[in-house]
């Protein structure tokens, strides 16, 4: 942080004398104020939980998703600034429609990883644009490459995941999924795993109130990425309150 | 969509094409008949082709109608052979009514007569008919293909008729040059034109080559002749 | 657009101005003309040591021949000659285009360039064309791989062949080398066959004639271009003579210009001093 | 002198001068236990002259993909040209070799978009990891339909019968490329654009292994 | 009727020894009717080196233009004359340009080289195919008949007048056979120090 303010961290086309580009950690900077978005995979399928803040009661419950569909079989979680996601939402859904109108297959993760990945480098790289303000985790099963999961940084770098955590309390969650033994969990145990981890990482005293968004793509959904049906969700959700009661409960005993 | 007749026949539905029925070929070859005061010559090559094929190096195309007269013929082979041998029907029955062979003009007048008769349907031939007339003077017929009938001293025919033609007017009827006067065309010097001009023509007419045949016609007889042309 | 008052350089590649005003005519009943075409005998076959190609020399326009000694083996590289039947201007325009492509191309990558490079620029140019562009090839050459011979047929499609014939008289071609070629050949009994390949075709097809001319393309070694390998046909020595005296032709008037003719001195030029450029690399 | 009436290029013994260059073609795909097996005659013709009696109508796409060849063959090549070429760019961006699925789309994209003026009828043969050995037929409107067993270009014509008789799934290898080469035989013996030698691609995980039965090793059928 | 057949009109050239003779008719037709018989259709492009271009008379005038248009910017660049063989290369490419649309004119090139004075002839068809025999080349409605005749007077190594004879004859006894050709000829005898023009008496028929 030493050249903080020396005008190195104005343009996304500079390198600062120790060879930073500021923009992009500050991009990645704005992605730690979202909520908690975290991604499992597991033996049979991937499932994505967010966090999503509701920082006023006006809001129409469902507002302003965080999970999106890509393709029937690809879905993708956003954290960071939501409308930057969009863009790639959409940029992500261009690649996909265009590959299958072209080879008449369903995309290959790894390859639209690679051409999202390419896409938001490119926005690091000059002056006149400033690079996304987020970042996505995307997932996909399919019956010869089984169960895939990436997540994309503001810098354009990808890695494939058992699991990850990005935005506010990413540190808290990764703590909490390392546990997990990812490789033999179904999705039906992820998502209660998931949703417990939510509600564990969630600070109600910064944010009061949040939606927990639920999805999964499995060999049981055949493939497709989906919404969790609402009363699995339901179910996930009391058991996640359910044992966030139970450590407040052995927090007042040792007290 | 691309039309599949024209272009690829084997996958063309059977009896969907149209093959118009063609009645005439064209079998190339050339003819030079020179007439003078006691003689006539005429020459045609040998060569009977079809396209871009050879039939035949050896063909003659000269027609002896009688002791003084021989017909020169090329163009669709069939339709030569069908009109001489009417000729030499005609020939017979005249010489059986007449009790004496037909001279060279009345021959003459009688194939005019005989293409004119299949005027809407002709025979696709050049004619050039050389012999001595009734007072034994050379002479020479030419035709087109529906029997118009002219007489003169020489005359080109056939496919390379517009590549001789010129120069036998050059040199036998001296045309366009000043101070030559005319002097009867000797025998020697007429075959020799004649071989001159075939060999132009040989040049640059692929339908004709190969040889040229040539018959001599004098008050007492007829001899023939033969000379090389290339043969590619 | 460029009148012919204000004249502009040319754009380069096709112009298609006249195709309306053409297209009018003929409908008034004055159809295009035909332009010269090779009817031809062109071969090319592989043997021990290379390719040898071989041609007539006959170009026609319809039934006349237009061209007694044309040249139908045309050069696209020091490794590649390439024989071309159809019409004639399309094969030399093609194959000049192509030819400077390939020097191009060498230039740039520095090395010989392989025989299938000219194969498919050749194929894809008439491709694009389909079939307008009248260029049936025979394209020999060797490239590090070896000897290759390709016929290339105007629609744009190629076959790779050891030993091809291509034109009206390839058929006549075909027979003889049918009949005779072995692989492994030296070069006189292939340099034998490729002629007696073309004088089938000079003899027997009325498209093809006159002399033979061959391009034998060793691996090891120049090529040899034998132009008129052999005069297979002589015009007939004449019997008259057809001089004329002069003064025979009327003239009505006339004049002479003289040129002053600037003092041309051919001297030999000496290539001018510099190092070769390769020492510089 | 009458005009010429007649026109040299009309006669038909010089029409072959012009005639496009064409593969007559008897193809052939035929899936069995393990992969799949491809066949085509070697005759290509210019109007009735047969121009290349040894042509090579299995066209290499990338290593576990082949396609037959049947119609113009300017068309075909240029198609297969552009098809590999598309398809090789492709398996660079995967990582990993290319789905026959895709490379049959590509033909399709093509075949189907230049319908007006293409004369293509292509058999897309491959094997891949995700179906194993597959067969896509593109016929000449520009569709494609995946098939166990597919025949194409004029000679397949007269082996239909043949095929849908003889015909079983899971054949093993020798079986399959018997049924191959008796259809093709057939076909070639019937059909004139069709003859020469029978050359043979048999495509499976290890990749292909080609063959060709020359003109006069070919099984014998009833000739009288 | 072939559209270069339109106006009529006849072209010839010859080799002969240090020397190229060049010959033309005169006449200008539409079909049948003869309009002007003064219509010669070869120009002098530079002391050296005519062209001939006998066919579409509106092609062959717009050609000439264009013609000349390029070869004077060839020679402000060049700064020299062009010789015969660079002016076929440039015509040539002039109408294979239109390939597709062709000019209807078959030109004839006759010419010294203006430095080796070595004599060239070269004829092309509409789209430009090239032929330098060393002999002769004709063009025009009466090729054939030129042909004819060519082929049968030509001899290698005619000296200007002879050569000038031959031509001529070859011309005027070719246009008598051709109704659509003659009405007056002209022919150039090109030498290295001279150029020779003489109108030839012919029928006006």
């Amino acid at each position: 942080m030493s050249s903080i303010g020396t005008g190195y961290d104005l343009s996304a086309s500079q390198f600062s004398p120790d060879g930073r580009v500021f923009q992009v950690e500050y991009a990645a900077k704005a992605v730690e104020n979202s909520g908690t978005v975290i991604g499992l995979r597991g033996k049979d399928g991937v499932v994505f939980a967010v966090e999503k803040l509701v920082t006023s009661k006006l809001y129409e419950p469902g507002a302003n998703k965080r999970i999106f569909h890509i393709d029937e079989h690809v879905g993708m979680a956003v954290s960071g600034l939501i409308s930057d996601a969009r863009q790639i939402v959409e940029t992500a859904r261009s690649e996909a429609s265009s590959y299958r109108s072209q080879y008449g297959v369903s995309v290959p993760l790894k390859y639209l990883n690679e051409r999202v990945s390419m896409y938001m480098h490119a926005y690091t790289l000059y002056s006149a644009v400033r690079p996304y303000g987020c970042s996505v985790v995307m997932g996909s099963w399919s019956e010869n490459d089984g169960p895939q999961m990436y997540m994309l940084d503001p810098s354009g770098v990808s890695f494939s995941y058992f699991g990850c955590a990005v935005g506010k309390a990413k540190q808290a969650a990764k703590t909490e999924i390392e546990k997990l033994k990812l490789a033999d969990l179904t999705v039906k145990d992820l998502i209660k795993e998931a949703s417990r981890i939510i509600y564990l990482v969630h600070d109600e005293l910064k944010d009061k109130q949040f939606e927990l968004e639920l999805s999964w793509v499995s060999k049981a959904t055949k493939g497709r990425h989906e919404l969790v049906p609402r009363e699995l969700a339901a179910e996930a959700e009391n058991l996640a309150k359910q044992a966030l009661a139970d450590i407040e409960d052995s927090d007042d005993a040792d007290m | 969509m691309l039309n599949v007749e024209g272009n690829f026949p084997e996958y063309a539905v059977p009896g969907a094409v149209q093959h118009r029925f063609e009645p005439y070929a064209d079998n190339g070859g050339s003819v030079v008949a020179i007439a003078g005061d006691d003689y006539a010559v005429i020459g045609a090559d040998t060569r009977l082709s079809t396209g871009y094929s050879i039939y035949t190096r050896e063909q003659k195309k000269l027609f002896q109608l009688g002791a003084r007269t021989v017909l020169g013929a090329t163009g669709c082979w069939c339709d030569t052979l069908t009109l001489t041998r009417l000729l030499t029907a005609r020939l017979q029955m005249y010489q059986h009514e007449h009790n004496k062979p037909m001279s060279t003009p009345a021959v003459a007048q009688m194939l005019s007569t005989m293409m004119y008769y299949k005027r809407f349907f002709p025979y696709y031939v050049s004619n050039v008919l050389a012999g001595l007339d009734a007072e034994g003077k050379g002479c020479v017929y030419s035709y087109d293909p529906i029997g118009h009938c002219e007489r003169s001293n020489y005359r080109a025919g056939g496919s390379a008729g517009a590549q001789l033609q010129p120069l036998l007017d050059n040199q036998i009827g001296l045309k366009n040059m000043q101070n030559v006067e005319k002097v009867p065309f000797p025998k020697e010097k007429a075959l020799a034109l004649i071989k001159d001009v075939f060999i132009s023509a040989a040049e640059r007419d692929i339908y004709t080559g190969d040889s040229i045949y040539m018959l001599i016609i004098t008050a007492d007889g007829i001899q023939e002749e033969k000379f090389e042309l290339r043969k590619d | 657009m460029a009148t012919v008052l204000a004249p502009e350089i040319p754009a380069p590649g096709f112009s298609f101005e006249n195709c309306q005003r053409n297209a009018f005519l003929a409908q008034k009943g004055f159809p295009a003309p035909r332009a010269t075409k090779t009817g031809t005998t062109i071969v090319g076959i592989i043997y021990a040591d290379g390719v040898i190609l071989g041609a007539d020399t006959r170009a026609t326009e319809g039934p006349v021949v237009s061209d007694k000694n044309c040249e139908k083996i045309h050069y696209l590289a020091a490794n590649m000659y390439c024989c071309g039947a159809g019409t004639a201007a399309d094969t030399e325009m093609t194959t000049q285009s192509v030819a400077s492509q390939l020097e191009l191309q060498r230039l740039h990558l520095g090395r010989a360039i392989p025989v299938a490079t000219a194969s498919t620029i050749l194929q894809r140019t008439l491709f694009r064309y389909q079939g307008h562009i009248g260029a049936a090839l025979v394209l020999g050459g060797v490239d590090r791989t070896g000897p290759h011979i390709y016929c290339i047929y105007p629609h744009g499609s190629v076959d790779k062949l050891p030993y091809a014939t291509m034109g009206s008289g390839s058929l006549a071609a075909m027979a003889v080398f049918e009949a005779g070629w072995k692989a492994n050949m030296s070069e006189e009994e292939g340099k034998k066959l490729v002629r007696d390949a073309i004088a089938a075709g000079i003899f027997n097809d009325l498209g093809s004639g006159s002399n033979v001319d061959i391009c034998v393309i060793p691996t090891t070694g120049p090529a040899k271009y034998l132009r008129t390998y052999e005069e297979a046909n002589v015009k007939g020595k004449k019997q008259g003579n057809y001089r004329y005296p002069i003064g025979t032709t009327a003239v009505l008037r006339q004049r002479v210009i003289p040129l002053e003719v600037e003092s041309v001195t051919v001297t030999p030029t000496q290539p001018m001093e510099v190092e070769p450029s390769s020492s510089r690399r | 002198m009458a005009a010429s009436v007649v026109n040299a290029y009309s006669d038909p013994s010089t029409s072959w001068m012009n005639a496009p260059h064409s593969t007559g073609t008897s193809i052939m795909a035929c899936e069995f236990d393990g992969g799949v097996v491809i066949g085509a005659d070697s005759r290509t013709t210019t109007g009735v002259y047969i121009a290349n009696r040894v042509t090579d109508k299995l066209t290499r796409i990338t290593e576990h993909i082949y396609c037959c060849r049947s119609g113009s063959a300017a068309d075909t090549q240029a198609i297969a040209d552009i098809v590999t070429y598309h398809l090789n760019f492709h398996k660079m961006e995967l990582g990993e070799a290319p789905l026959v699925e895709s490379a049959a789309a590509i033909f399709r994209e093509l075949c189907y978009n230049y319908r007006d003026s293409l004369m293509a009828g292509i058999l897309v043969a491959g094997w891949d990891k995700h179906k194993g050995g597959q067969i896509y037929s593109v016929p000449i409107g520009g569709m494609v339909q995946r098939q166990q067993v597919s025949i194409g270009g004029s000679g397949s014509s007269y082996v239909y019968g043949y095929v849908d008789a003889n015909f079983k799934p899971k054949m093993s290898k020798a079986e399959a490329m018997k049924f191959v080469t008796n259809t093709l035989t057939l076909a070639m013996l019937r059909d004139g654009s069709s003859g020469g030698v029978v050359r043979l691609g048999v495509i499976t995980e290890a990749g292909v292994e080609r063959s060709v039965i020359l003109g006069d090793q070919l099984p014998k059928f009833y000739e009288d | 009727m072939s559209i270069l057949a339109y106006n009529g009109g006849a072209v010839v050239a010859m080799k002969g020894k240090d020397c190229v003779a060049i010959a033309t008719d005169k006449r200008f037709g539409i079909q049948a009717q003869t309009v002007s018989t003064n219509f010669p259709k070869v120009y002098q492009m530079s002391p050296t080196l005519y062209v001939g271009l006998p066919g579409l008379a509106t092609d062959t005038q717009t050609v000439f233009q264009r013609l000349k248009f390029r070869m004077n910017l060839y020679e402000l660049k060049e700064n020299r004359t062009m010789t015969p063989k660079t002016f076929s290369a440039m015509l040539s490419n002039l109408l294979y340009e239109r390939r597709f649309g062709p000019y209807f004119v078959e030109p004839v090139i006759a010419g010294l080289d203006p430095i080796t004075e070595k004599p060239y002839v070269c004829n092309m068809d509409l789209i430009g195919c090239p032929n330098e025999p060393e002999d002769f080349v004709v063009s025009g409605t009466c090729s054939e008949q030129l042909y004819g005749m060519c082929e049968a007077l030509w001899e290698p190594n005619l000296g200007p007048d002879d050569l000038f004879e031959t031509i001529s004859q070859a011309l005027v006894n070719a246009a008598d056979r051709d109704a659509i050709s003659g009405w007056g000829a002209v022919v150039y005898i090109i030498e290295k120090d001279k150029i020779t023009e003489k109108h030839v008496k012919t029928r006006m028929d």
